[in-house]
């Protein structure tokens, strides 16, 4: 394992301050993020003050969907390119990207009570969201699997890769699915479904410039929580594994003598 | 001389344990090859990189073969730890699924259960074999289908000694005939064999190279 | 705030609380296997 | 010896003791179908012998418990064969690993989940679907049965080298089931209701499709992953 492991070396000496950095980044622009959304973006003239979730909810929805594209980069430059660092970035990764999952199905489900009248709406992206839940924890359920992480990495990379495939024909089967179902019952916030269709519109300020701002800080301030979670997490499983060789020479120690 | 068999420079390691760097040998026609070295060195290891089942961390391994041997691309026949024999299928059944499966010929597999001494158990299901019957069936699978090279697992173990009086007269036939046979060993070895030490990588070198994960 | 503000608050509280967990998980983590690295490195060496 | 074409002449012997064991080993298709005949039962036990009722829930719990009982055979498809030695052998014989694991699965899936599809109409009647969709219910099930049992294996081929992998399988393939489950599950329903059923079967058949091509690749590459 002495060569795959070329650049932890440099990945540790560049990465000791960047941690903190980013952590501390992200909590100021977190910070202002949500103060702006919660005390100075004027309430929704329908929704009222419910639409302030949407500032935290639908970064988490885009993060989520950001994190699993992380893992799956991670995951082909460690199986195609047996890139040493790969799996240990896809492996940290993962519960950052699960965390984020969790707050945007609770947010989801806070912000649906009052606009839709019930804790768990079956939206199309919300179900689109929780499929992608289980994603997740199956893919950390297969790295705590294995005794060896080399298996574990291989194996959680292809169930990483096999997923991806997945995620565009689960999301359109779920939006076709939607449809058919299609309740007759108006809702109060259907202008805002349809708005919210496609997070990407939103970027292009499809919505009021006063919505705007938080909804971009706060993807921001995810953003820079993500970068500072991973590395510190990298380096965590990078001590991890450098006192398991060590315990294991231990092993053969015991053997030689 | 042609060489069947050109290894160099492999290492490997079973988890994180570097299990051994750098070996180089190879092996030509009629030799057999002995690999020695304690319990839980890398034997079996390499004995499965040699087979293509598990991936060496570095080095480079290269067969020669020339005519055509079967239309399978891998000359070698392996012969792991367990057997690969089936609990509830006879003996003469497994013979036949393997002959299929490698395209030999079935008039094969009498003289080669025969070879074996279990010709007349073909009709006794595999839960119905000691270990030693069952070392020589997986054992008779390599007769039915001429490999170049055969990878062996400790072949003797397990087997009484009328047992590893076959083993060692099949063997003897299979490098007579030109083939190679490359065989992990605990005790005692074959005669003319060439013996490659598969020493562990011992830590007690000082100098670890710089970029590996001890002091990253 | 208006009739929805419970909501509001509780969205933003679970969040947060959530984001504090998982940075205090992971910062904990890095510490223990760092420590634990060097408890063995001393070992190591005698 | 003439130069035989490597998949008919490797993988078929292969797909042929596959389906003998499946068949022979531990009571064969007994199991899958035995489960899948218990769960639908349970459902009139628990939502009550209502015929509407019963309609409105009935083709959901068929497709459901369909998933379920294919998820069944899934350890033992590879991990039998990884603990023996076999699957030894036939990596080191040259043979692709991908080929192995299509002719596993299919075997597998001839010896149980075609009965479970030619159990399916009958369930079908007990929860009070209409007869002369019955056709229709057994030809959703086999086309949900092929997607569920290829994407399965995927979890099992992962799991091979893990004790009891079984519960990780369920884990793993799942929330993959979905697009199946959905397009299998309105079939049936539009079957039940007399509405047009070809095109949620047809989008069935695809996820089927794509999962006997997906599904023995990443497979494949698992088992290399368990034999290192």
């Amino acid at each position: 394992m002495i060569s795959t492991f070329a650049n932890p070396l440099k990945f540790m000496n560049a990465t000791r301050w960047v941690g903190p950095v980013l952590l501390g980044l992200a909590v100021i622009t977190l910070g202002v993020g949500i103060y702006i959304g919660l005390f100075i973006a004027p309430a929704d003239y329908r929704q009222g003050d419910a639409a302030r979730i949407m500032f935290i909810h639908v970064p988490a929805a885009m993060m989520c969907m950001g994190v699993y594209s992380f893992m799956v980069s991670a995951s082909i430059s460690s199986l195609i390119w047996k890139h040493a660092l790969a799996d240990i970035a896809g492996k940290s990764a993962a519960p950052i990207g699960t965390v984020f999952t969790a707050i945007c199905l609770i947010t989801g489900s806070l912000w649906g009570k009052p606009i839709w009248d019930t804790w768990w709406e079956w939206d199309a992206r919300l179900t689109s969201v929780l499929i992608l839940f289980f994603l997740y924890l199956g893919y950390m359920a297969i790295w705590s699997a294995f005794e060896t992480q080399q298996k574990a990495a291989r194996a959680a990379a292809i169930l990483c890769m096999v997923g991806a495939v997945n995620i565009p024909i689960i999301k359109w089967s779920v939006e076709w699915w939607t449809t058919l179902h299609q309740k007759a019952s108006i809702r109060l916030a259907d202008d805002w479904r349809e708005k919210l269709s496609k997070p990407s519109e939103i970027i292009h300020s499809e919505l009021p410039e006063p919505f705007l701002s938080p909804l971009l800080t706060v993807l921001v301030g995810y953003g820079l929580l993500f970068g500072a979670l991973v590395i510190m997490n990298m380096r965590a499983e990078i001590y991890a594994r450098r006192a398991e060789v060590l315990i294991q020479r231990r092993y053969a120690e015991e053997d030689e003598d | 001389m042609v060489n069947l068999l050109n290894v160099s420079k492999i290492s490997a390691s079973r988890g994180y344990r570097t299990l051994f760097r750098d070996l180089s040998f190879s092996a030509s026609t009629g030799d057999i090859l002995e690999l020695r070295g304690e319990n839980g060195s890398g034997k079996s290891t390499l004995l499965r990189i040699l087979a293509g089942l598990t991936r060496a961390e570095s080095g480079s391994l290269k067969y020669e073969i020339e005519g055509d041997v079967s239309s399978l691309k891998f000359p070698v026949h392996f012969l792991g730890h367990q057997d690969g024999i089936k609990a509830q299928e006879s003996v003469e059944d497994q013979m036949i699924f393997w002959a299929r499966f490698f395209q030999a010929d079935k008039a094969e597999i009498r003289p080669a259960l025969e070879r074996v001494g279990l010709w007349k158990r073909r009709d006794v299901p595999g839960r119905g074999l000691s270990a030693g019957q069952r070392r020589r069936l997986s054992l008779a699978r390599l007769l039915i289908t001429y490999r170049p090279i055969w990878l062996l697992d400790e072949p003797l173990a397990a087997l009484d000694v009328k047992g590893q009086e076959i083993v060692k007269e099949l063997i003897a036939k299979h490098t007579s005939e030109g083939g190679v046979v490359v065989a992990a060993m605990h005790g005692h070895g074959f005669e003319n064999a060439k013996v490659i030490e598969v020493k562990p990588f011992s830590k007690k070198i000082k100098t670890i190279p710089t970029n590996s994960l001890e002091n990253a | 705030m208006d009739k929805y503000a419970p909501y509001v608050w509780s969205a933003y509280a679970i969040t947060v609380s959530l984001i504090v967990f998982l940075t205090a998980f992971i910062a904990i983590r890095m510490k223990n296997s760092k420590n634990k690295l060097e408890r063995l490195q001393a070992e190591e060496d005698i | 010896m003439q130069k035989q074409n490597m998949a008919e002449g490797v993988l078929l012997p292969l797909f042929f003791r596959e389906l003998k064991l499946a068949w022979s080993g531990g009571g064969g298709a007994a199991l899958p179908v035995g489960f899948y005949a218990g769960a639908a039962t349970l459902t009139p036990l628990a939502l009550g012998p209502a015929t509407d009722l019963l309609q409105a829930a009935g083709p959901g719990v068929l497709f459901i418990s369909l998933a379920l009982a294919s998820l069944l055979p899934m350890e033992r498809l590879f991990q039998a064969d990884l603990e023996d030695g076999t699957l030894d052998v036939l990596a080191s014989s040259g043979a692709s690993m991908t080929g192995i694991a299509l002719s596993k699965t299919l075997a597998h899936w001839m010896a149980s989940g075609l009965p479970l599809a030619l159990v399916a109409p009958l369930l079908w009647v007990m929860l009070q679907g209409p007869g002369e969709a019955v056709l229709i219910v057994l030809g959703i099930s086999l086309l949900g049965g092929l997607a569920f049992f290829f994407i399965g294996s995927i979890g099992a081929a992962l799991t091979a080298g893990v004790r009891r992998g079984g519960l990780l399988i369920a884990l793993v393939a799942l929330p993959l089931y979905a697009p199946a489950t959905i397009f299998g599950a309105s079939a049936l329903y539009a079957a039940a209701e007399g509405r047009d059923w070809t095109g949620s079967m047809a989008l069935c058949g695809a996820c089927a499709l794509v999962a006997i091509a997906l599904g023995p690749f990443a497979s494949g590459a698992a088992l290399k992953t368990a034999l290192d």
